[in-house]
């Protein structure tokens, strides 16, 4: 188990070590950041001043052992953009994506396993085929369009909700909504799948045999087994949830850690960019390892 | 002996639907059990055996079943078209059941104990503690140590046998009228076989209780059956006092059957030669060695285990090795270490003047032409996208000097001949075959390279018993027509013995005796060999006349 | 003993006068949705229109400011300027002024704030506006300040107005995110959320009707007019023309931006004069406008009416589509390889609409029988494109450019497009090079009708681009506040200005 | 579902052109994805031909036009984008650029991902722990970030497109065949084929790799619903493909803005992508089933004997 845990970090952190040298590498070349934070009639002196008060007039090796040299330090640089510590930025913005990924993976995976099981159930079903077409439809819809309907029906049209911004509960519908739609829809998928191929296996015609309640052998049985691969896909869909949180955040002006990214990429505030990377690999792996326990927790089988 | 009737089918007949013709999986099938009596279906594969008694149980789904015709009176009511509060009141606390492979049948992610306690709960009839302590006490009953701690153990946890006393154990819970066992030591060894049914034995004789029990193995079905009913394609054949049927067999298929099964007697071997052989050495096993590293815990040092532990033993030209074990004796440890798919830890083996293990290159390849291996599994063992023309020319592929490319065709029909199959069959799929007809297509195969030996892993264990019997006449007439050498490894007795000229014993990864057939069936010396030998279920009028 | 009593009495008073001083102060804050997140609230950087739409004339004032109409500078913080010779201003501060954190503003803290600006240690891109000047500062008395500079420089005042004055206590060597200023309101919260700016008490001018001002940001301007609709918000300062469908809450205003495509004149064929005449003339000017509303002005030239130098008597390219495919089978037959391929750079996000403008006069300029390519690209390699040093190999481009001139002078402009230093001319020519110094170098009557010329030749001899429009933008303000959008909406949203209806 | 698996061989396997039409015709819902689906592949590969000139021709007249008016021609029948472009030719024509990425990506990402997946799941060399920490560096980061940090640096055209989609989506394709080769290396036929000296080579691909394949590929059509959304994302973010190329996502990503004054112009091709995902997924959740021998039997006629 220990030797598991340590074998799983020291891989975690060769990959977060790759993948920061990755993205040092990749964002590097996406061009001079001082274009963009100087005026279009700044002088060339100008320019050659911002870069040399950046750091960014080094040949780009030795930029990145500065880097890691501050690494090591636990200096994550300053953000370009901000004029502050790029870490603080990056960590000041991660929690808010957390409770919203935390309440839309949760909430989406809660109800998936609902819908899906009664949809497995009785397949062929009035009740499987509306909650297969609505599930399909939830993981087919473009978010950001959902997103942009959603406010223009619920806040414009009806008044319902605000918006967009954060503040109240209400605040949080529409976002959590966007955002659990597509977990929602493959889950159900998934679980729907699973649960099929579980109440056909052998243990279920055992609980038959035994003359459990029908509840029992659907919740108590099928389910507890299909947990193993529906905890897969939500954890794989949990990592992926960055994404919908980009598009999220920037439409809802939530101040998230996905849109943080995303201008810091635009922008090329580097070290904001690496920091980011940095919090969200780092929760990505702590996730994963997570996700391996829950495992153990689930199937007694699995021992590490 | 009570005589009063307890469950009464009549007229059974089940289809499962399918595209546009449905297929009839039990017709007209009519059968009766009392209190107190062992009642055994016997049918091979596709017999219809295991759907009668699921229908009964109500585990068939319509659809894709469908219950045509037929009337289940069981203690004076009728079971078809019960309601299923009424139907789930008879389920495990009326008519139990037990099912072949336990590990599958048992939920893997619950403690056995609380499978158990389960039974109790959902019927009433007890609830935590009460219900904890029975479980307890049921589980000592059927035989499982440390009852008290292995409750909590999950079914991975137990050996085969062990698991298949749970299942017993949670079936028996409620004190059921019926209990249908449905293959219940199928994937066991014959020791354990032996004990499982002479649990199910004293079980019945306890409780009074009426035994169905479903089986493939004529042998199994002699040592229980009070009466015998035999299917075949969905039909009740014969029926009758098992004694009777077995003695005085009426219909063909059962006369057929009862003429694969190996008798006592060791005269009538015909596919083994008296004499000892006395051809050249080919190969010479000496200190094979296999240890396997278990994966080490944090805390613990590292432990080995011994698949196989310093054995040396050797095959002549044109003989028949039996290795005969159970499962993990290190049988098939030894096979794959012949083949060169697992490297050994230690030992050597001489094939031809050379130790294979120090082969490599060209000279493996050589090797590899004249060993070839026939498999347990024949649905595994062949690539189901493979045509068999492609299955069987697979070894010219690999060895180019074997055949040139515009004889292959015909060698490949040859070949088929030669097994007892059709030219034509080499543009099907091996899914288009029947288990015995794709054992033949892989000695096929095997037979392309024109190998000097063959190893044999349970090349036969996975067919019905009359296919079987085909297999080991093939493979037979193949040593003598092509002047082959076997070894032929297998857990059953019976099947070597007619067989193999001398056969080896293995436990725990040793030889424990060797020697030629007859003497060993004759006098075996080591203490397993005998317990082997007696763990063959003998038929029950036999042992009662004890 | 006494004095406690007092102020016991306060307490009692104040809290009795509360409630109805909540409820008046409630009514008096607004909400204010900008597009984008302001980077950071440093005062050297207001030119950036995030920073200035909250910074600028509320937190941070300048030492004049520019008259919307005239274009000329007003006085601010400085009451009055003097031209003592060429190269020095005299300027006079306005007394009595204090900054939030107490300070008095004199001409130490002016000079503070200037050298801050110019001292390199930090990003300053208001600087940017003195091109390279080298400036030098003396305090005069404690309300003068005298600016020299090292080459004439006529237009100082005006380039006063992005100099923001901030408290010398603000660090010298380190951009900020709490600045401290003069103007009426202070800044009390700045989060990843919102920036929320109180009153000012000590302020010196009139006191702003507003108490309260927060401000958040939303990119998608639809939600933006949404929010104003539904009242989450009072104000936002630019949605698209598309949202823009209430008149009551919906205000159009010139923004000084003038949208052009820069031809690239020193790369075949459009080098050819015939064919930079043919591209302005293959436009169907009025179809295209209507892709950024009925309130948009065709423009002539770089700059917008109001800026000196803007020249209202040019008239802008009419559309004339048989004209256009005359010159370019001139040309062919002239031997110019019009059929040349030639890229049209876009810049993705640059004005609403901007891609679409950029299909449909590809699709234009094809029809006239020009090989037009379109590539969008980001902005940093756009600008590339658009500055010098420009990509080697960059054949014949066309790029797409906004131009924002809203410094009152068209000195902001000539010299970077059309003269061959200019970071983004493609022209080489010395005698306009010459024209362009003299009127640089001009001033009053004489600088306005030089600059003008230089307008004129640009657009019928040289036609060295392809002026578009000169841009509108819509603002959305809620029905409770009584303000009106302007030229200057673009770079400050004085709350000062913003009163609210009963 | 069969608890009991009927002990008969499938009546037809399933392979043949004919059959499959025949399970098709019983699932309404699946043929109806396969007419749309055939309906769309025809009009991306004719499209330009057919409509080619009414999808690029400005119309500043009929800017915006509101649709199911035929006044200006059945063209029109959508209503028209803010150039005035016809938007029913512009599905057409764009439908080419939609599936041609989204498929080039798939291909790319099912051919590179499935054999480094074999390989990683076959040999334990070193090569195949490299490989997987490649997996997992690009997993532990979100699929949008890393295809926006790429074209940023490689620039939006269509190629750098496909690649950045394939990269992202390459991992699942790694790990599925990397699972399925740990398990069908332990087969028998694969056993069967080292005993006769067949070179790994040989095995992984004539024994191995056509059995993983039709994994890959039910995987993938779910997948290219995927890469059309993403694609959609990343034109919504502004890195998608760049004008004037366009394809659906981008035509929504485009029309976002004016959903509140003329929904028609994001709607069509939103609702697009929808039908096109959404009869993906249900023509794989068919296959599904199709390829379940227990659930087979929902897509046959069932008919019972006469009692």
């Amino acid at each position: 188990m220990i030797s598991y845990l340590g074998r799983r970090a020291s891989h975690s952190i060769l990959s977060v070590i790759g993948l920061l040298t990755l993205v040092f590498f990749l964002t590097r070349l996406t061009g001079d950041p001082s274009a963009l934070y100087l005026p279009l009639d700044s002088t060339a002196e100008a320019r050659a001043a911002f870069a040399r008060l950046n750091g960014l007039d080094q040949p780009i090796h030795w930029q990145f052992l500065g880097y890691l040299r501050d690494l090591l330090q636990l200096d994550f640089g300053e953000s370009l953009r901000q004029n502050r510590s790029a870490m603080q930025v990056a960590l000041e913005a991660f929690p808010e994506t957390l409770k919203l990924a935390v309440v839309a993976i949760t909430l989406s995976t809660a109800l998936a396993i609902l819908v899906g099981s009664l949809a497995a159930a009785r397949p062929g079903s009035i009740f499987d085929r509306i909650a297969s077409l609505v599930s399909l439809v939830g993981a087919s819809a473009p978010d950001f369009w959902v997103a942009i309907v959603g406010i223009l029906i619920f806040a414009v049209g009806l008044g319902l909700l605000p918006t967009s911004g954060t503040g109240s509960w209400a605040h949080w519908i529409m976002p959590t909504f966007v955002l659990m739609l597509r977990p929602f829809g493959l889950l159900v998928q998934v679980v729907r799948g699973t649960m099929l191929s579980a109440l056909a296996s052998p243990y279920i015609k055992t609980a038959r045999a035994k003359g459990l309640p029908r509840q029992k052998i659907i919740f108590g049985h099928a389910l507890r087994n299909s947990l193993l691969p529906v905890v897969t896909v939500a954890g794989d869909l949990a990592t992926s949830l960055v994404n919908g949180a980009v598009v999220v955040e920037s439409i809802f002006g939530w101040p998230g850690i996905g849109k943080l990214m995303i201008d810091s990429i635009i922008q090329r505030d580097f070290a904001v960019v690496q920091s980011t990377i940095l919090v969200t690999a780092t929760a990505i792996f702590i996730l994963n390892i997570a996700i391996d326990l829950l495992y153990a927790v689930l199937d007694p089988r699995i021992r590490y | 002996m009570s005589n009063a009737t307890i469950l009464k089918v009549e007229g059974l007949t089940v289809d499962f639907l399918s595209d546009d013709q449905p297929v009839r999986a039990v017709d007209d099938v009519s059968f009766h059990v009392s209190r107190g009596e062992t009642l055994v279906i016997l049918g091979e594969s596709g017999s219809g055996k295991s759907v009668s008694t699921s229908t009964v149980m109500d585990l068939v789904d319509c659809p894709p079943g469908d219950i045509v015709a037929g009337s289940c009176l069981f203690d004076g009511v009728e079971l078809s078209g019960l309601g299923a509060e009424a139907r789930r009141s008879i389920n495990g606390r009326r008519i139990a059941m037990i099912f072949q492979d336990p590990l599958a049948y048992l939920n893997p992610v619950y403690t056995v104990g609380r499978q158990i306690e389960e039974v109790y709960e959902s019927h009433g009839a007890e609830s935590g503690k009460g219900a904890r302590a029975k479980t307890i006490e049921l589980l000592r009953r059927v035989g499982i140590p440390e009852p008290q701690n292995r409750v909590d153990f999950y079914p991975h946890q137990f050996s085969g046998g062990q698991r298949q006393r749970v299942m017993i154990a949670m079936a028996i819970a409620l004190k059921p009228d019926i209990l249908i066992a449905d293959e219940p030591t199928t994937a066991l060894d014959v020791s354990v076989q032996a004990q499982i049914l002479d649990l199910l034995r004293d079980l019945q004789r306890e409780t009074g209780m009426a035994l169905i029990m479903i089986t493939h193995d004529l042998e199994v079905a002699a040592s229980m059956a009070d009466r015998i009913i035999v299917m075949n394609g969905g039909k009740v054949v014969e029926t009758g006092i098992a004694r009777e049927v077995f003695s005085n067999p009426q219909h063909p298929y059962t006369r057929r059957l009862i003429a694969a099964l190996p008798h006592g007697n060791a005269a009538e071997a015909p596919n083994r030669r008296s004499t000892a052989i006395a051809g050249e050495t080919l190969l010479k096993v000496e200190h094979l060695t296999k240890h396997y590293e278990l994966a080490s815990g944090a805390f613990s040092s590292k432990r080995t285990f011994k698949a196989v532990d310093d054995i040396s033993f050797e095959v002549r030209r044109g003989e028949t090795l039996g290795i005969v074990g159970e499962s993990g004796s290190g049988k098939s440890s030894v096979a794959r270490m012949l083949l060169g798919l697992n490297a050994p830890s230690a030992g050597k083996a001489v094939f031809a003047g050379e130790n294979i293990f120090d082969m490599n290159g060209k000279r493996l390849m050589a090797f590899r032409r004249k060993v070839q291996m026939v498999f347990q599994d024949p649905y595994g063992s062949m690539n189901p996208r493979m045509r068999v023309y492609s299955i069987i020319s697979e070894p010219w592929v690999i060895h180019r000097d074997i055949l040139p490319k515009d004889r292959w065709k015909a060698r490949v029909a040859e070949l088929l001949e030669l097994v007892g199959l059709l030219p034509e069959h080499a543009e099907r799929y091996p899914h288009q075959f029947s288990g015995g007809q794709r054992q033949r297509i892989a000695i096929a195969r095997a037979l392309a390279s024109e190998p000097e030996l063959i190893v044999c892993d349970e090349a036969v264990s996975a067919l019905d018993v009359s296919i079987q019997a085909q297999v080991i006449d093939l493979l037979a007439d193949l040593r003598t027509r092509l002047g082959l050498s076997y070894i032929f490894i297998t857990h059953d007795l019976p099947i070597v013995r007619h067989f193999a000229d001398r056969i080896m014993v293995m436990k725990d990864g040793r030889i424990v005796e060797e020697g030629q057939t007859a003497a060993l069936f004759g006098a075996p010396r080591h203490d397993y060999t005998q317990s082997l030998l007696q763990a063959v279920p003998q038929p029950k009028w036999l042992t009662q006349a004890q | 003993m006494n004095r406690s009593l007092h102020t016991i009495a306060a307490v009692v008073l104040m809290t009795a006068a509360a409630p109805s001083a909540v409820a008046q102060e409630a009514a008096q804050e607004i909400r204010i949705v900008l597009p984008e997140q302001p980077a950071n609230l440093e005062p050297c950087g207001t030119i950036i229109t995030n920073v200035g739409q909250i910074l600028s004339q509320n937190v941070v004032e300048s030492l004049t400011v520019i008259d919307p109409n005239s274009g000329q500078p007003q006085p601010k913080l400085a009451t009055e300027w003097t031209s003592v010779d060429p190269t020095t201003w005299r300027i006079k501060l306005r007394e009595g002024v204090k900054f939030q954190d107490g300070t008095e503003l004199n001409a130490d803290a002016v000079v503070f704030s200037i050298n801050r600006m110019i001292s390199g240690k930090l990003t300053c891109s208001n600087i940017a506006k003195f091109g390279d000047a080298k400036l030098t500062l003396t305090p005069v008395d404690k309300l003068t300040v005298e600016i020299k500079s090292d080459r004439p420089e006529p237009i100082m005042p005006t380039l006063l107005s992005v100099v923001m004055i901030v408290s010398p206590k603000t660090p010298v060597d380190q951009a900020v995110n709490d600045p401290v200023g003069t103007g009426p309101f202070t800044l009390s919260t700045f989060s990843p959320r919102t920036v929320v700016l109180d009153a000012f008490d000590g302020y010196w001018g009139n006191k702003p009707q507003i108490t309260k001002a927060t401000y958040v940001w939303r990119p998608e301007s639809s939600i933006r007019a949404a929010m104003v609709e539904t009242g989450e918000a009072d104000l936002t300062p630019s949605i698209a023309i598309q949202d823009a469908s209430n008149p009551e809450t919906d205000f159009a205003y010139l923004n000084s931006e003038t949208t052009a495509i820069r031809i690239d004149a020193a790369e075949p064929p459009l080098d050819d004069l015939r064919v930079r005449k043919a591209l302005n003339l293959a436009i169907d000017w009025e179809g295209l406008a209507q892709l950024f509303g009925d309130d948009v002005k065709r423009a002539s030239q770089m700059v917008v009416s109001g800026i000196n130098g803007h020249d209202d008597a040019l008239e802008p390219w009419p559309y004339d589509p048989e004209e256009a495919k005359k010159l370019i089978e001139e040309a062919r037959a002239a031997g110019v390889a019009v059929d040349t391929e030639i890229k049209l750079i876009g810049r993705n996000g640059i004005y609403p609409n901007g891609a679409e403008a950029m299909e449909a006069m590809m699709t234009m300029w094809q029809d006239a029988g020009l090989n037009v390519k379109l590539t969008m690209l980001d902005v940093a390699d756009w600008l590339r494109y658009l500055q010098k040093p420009f990509p080697a190999e960059r054949g014949p481009n066309l790029l797409q450019m906004m131009h924002d001139n809203n410094k009152g002078d068209a000195a902001f402009t000539v010299p970077i497009f059309y003269r061959s230093s200019g970071s983004y001319s493609t022209l080489a020519d010395p005698a306009f090079d010459k024209q362009i110094d003299e009127a640089l170098a001009a001033t009053g009557e004489a600088r306005t009708n030089s600059f003008k010329a230089i307008f004129g030749k640009a657009r019928n001899e040289v036609v060295a681009d392809i002026p578009m429009f000169h841009m509108i933008g819509y603002t959305r303000v809620g029905t409770r506040l009584e303000w009106k959008p302007d030229i200057t909406t673009n770079s400050e949203i004085p709350l000062a200005n913003i009163a609210i209806k009963d | 579902m069969t608890i009991i698996t009927p002990d008969i061989k499938p009546a037809a396997v399933p392979g043949s052109g004919r059959v499959l039409f025949a399970y098709l015709k019983r699932d309404r819902l699946a043929l109806a994805a396969a007419i749309f689906l055939a309906i769309v592949v025809i009009a991306a590969v004719l499209g330009p031909w057919l409509v080619g000139d009414a999808a690029s021709r400005l119309g500043l007249r009929q800017r915006n036009l509101a649709p199911f008016s035929l006044a200006s021609g059945w063209i029109y029948v959508l209503g028209a984008d803010t150039l005035g472009r016809p938007i029913l030719a512009r599905l057409i024509v764009g439908a080419q650029n939609t599936f041609g990425i989204a498929a080039a990506a798939v291909f790319a990402s099912m051919l590179v991902g499935g054999t480094l997946g074999l390989i990683a799941g076959y040999s334990e060399r070193w090569y195949s722990h490299l490989i997987l920490r490649l997996a997992d560096v690009v997993m532990s980061f979100p699929s949008l970030l890393l295809a926006l940090i790429v074209l940023y640096t490689l620039g939006p055209s269509i190629t750098n497109l496909v690649i950045v989609l394939a990269v992202t989506r390459m991992p699942i394709y790694l790990r599925t065949a990397r699972a399925e080769v740990l398990e069908l290396r332990e087969r028998m036929f694969v056993s069967a084929a080292r005993a006769m000296g067949a070179k790994p080579a040989r095995i992984i691909i004539r024994h191995i790799a056509p059995l993983v394949l039709p994994t890959l590929v039910t995987i993938s059509a779910i997948d290219f619903a995927t890469v059309i959304l993403s694609e959609s994302a990343l034109s919504f973010l502004g890195l998608g493909i760049q004008p004037p190329d366009f394809t659906w996502g981008a035509m929504v990503a485009n029309g976002r803005g004016y959903l509140a004054t003329a929904w028609w112009i994001a709607f069509w091709p939103g609702l697009a992508i929808m039908l096109t995902t959404l009869s993906l997924n249900i023509l794989s959740n068919w296959a599904r089933t199709l390829a379940d021998p227990q659930q087979r039997w929902r897509l046959q006629t069932l008919r019972k004997a006469a009692r």
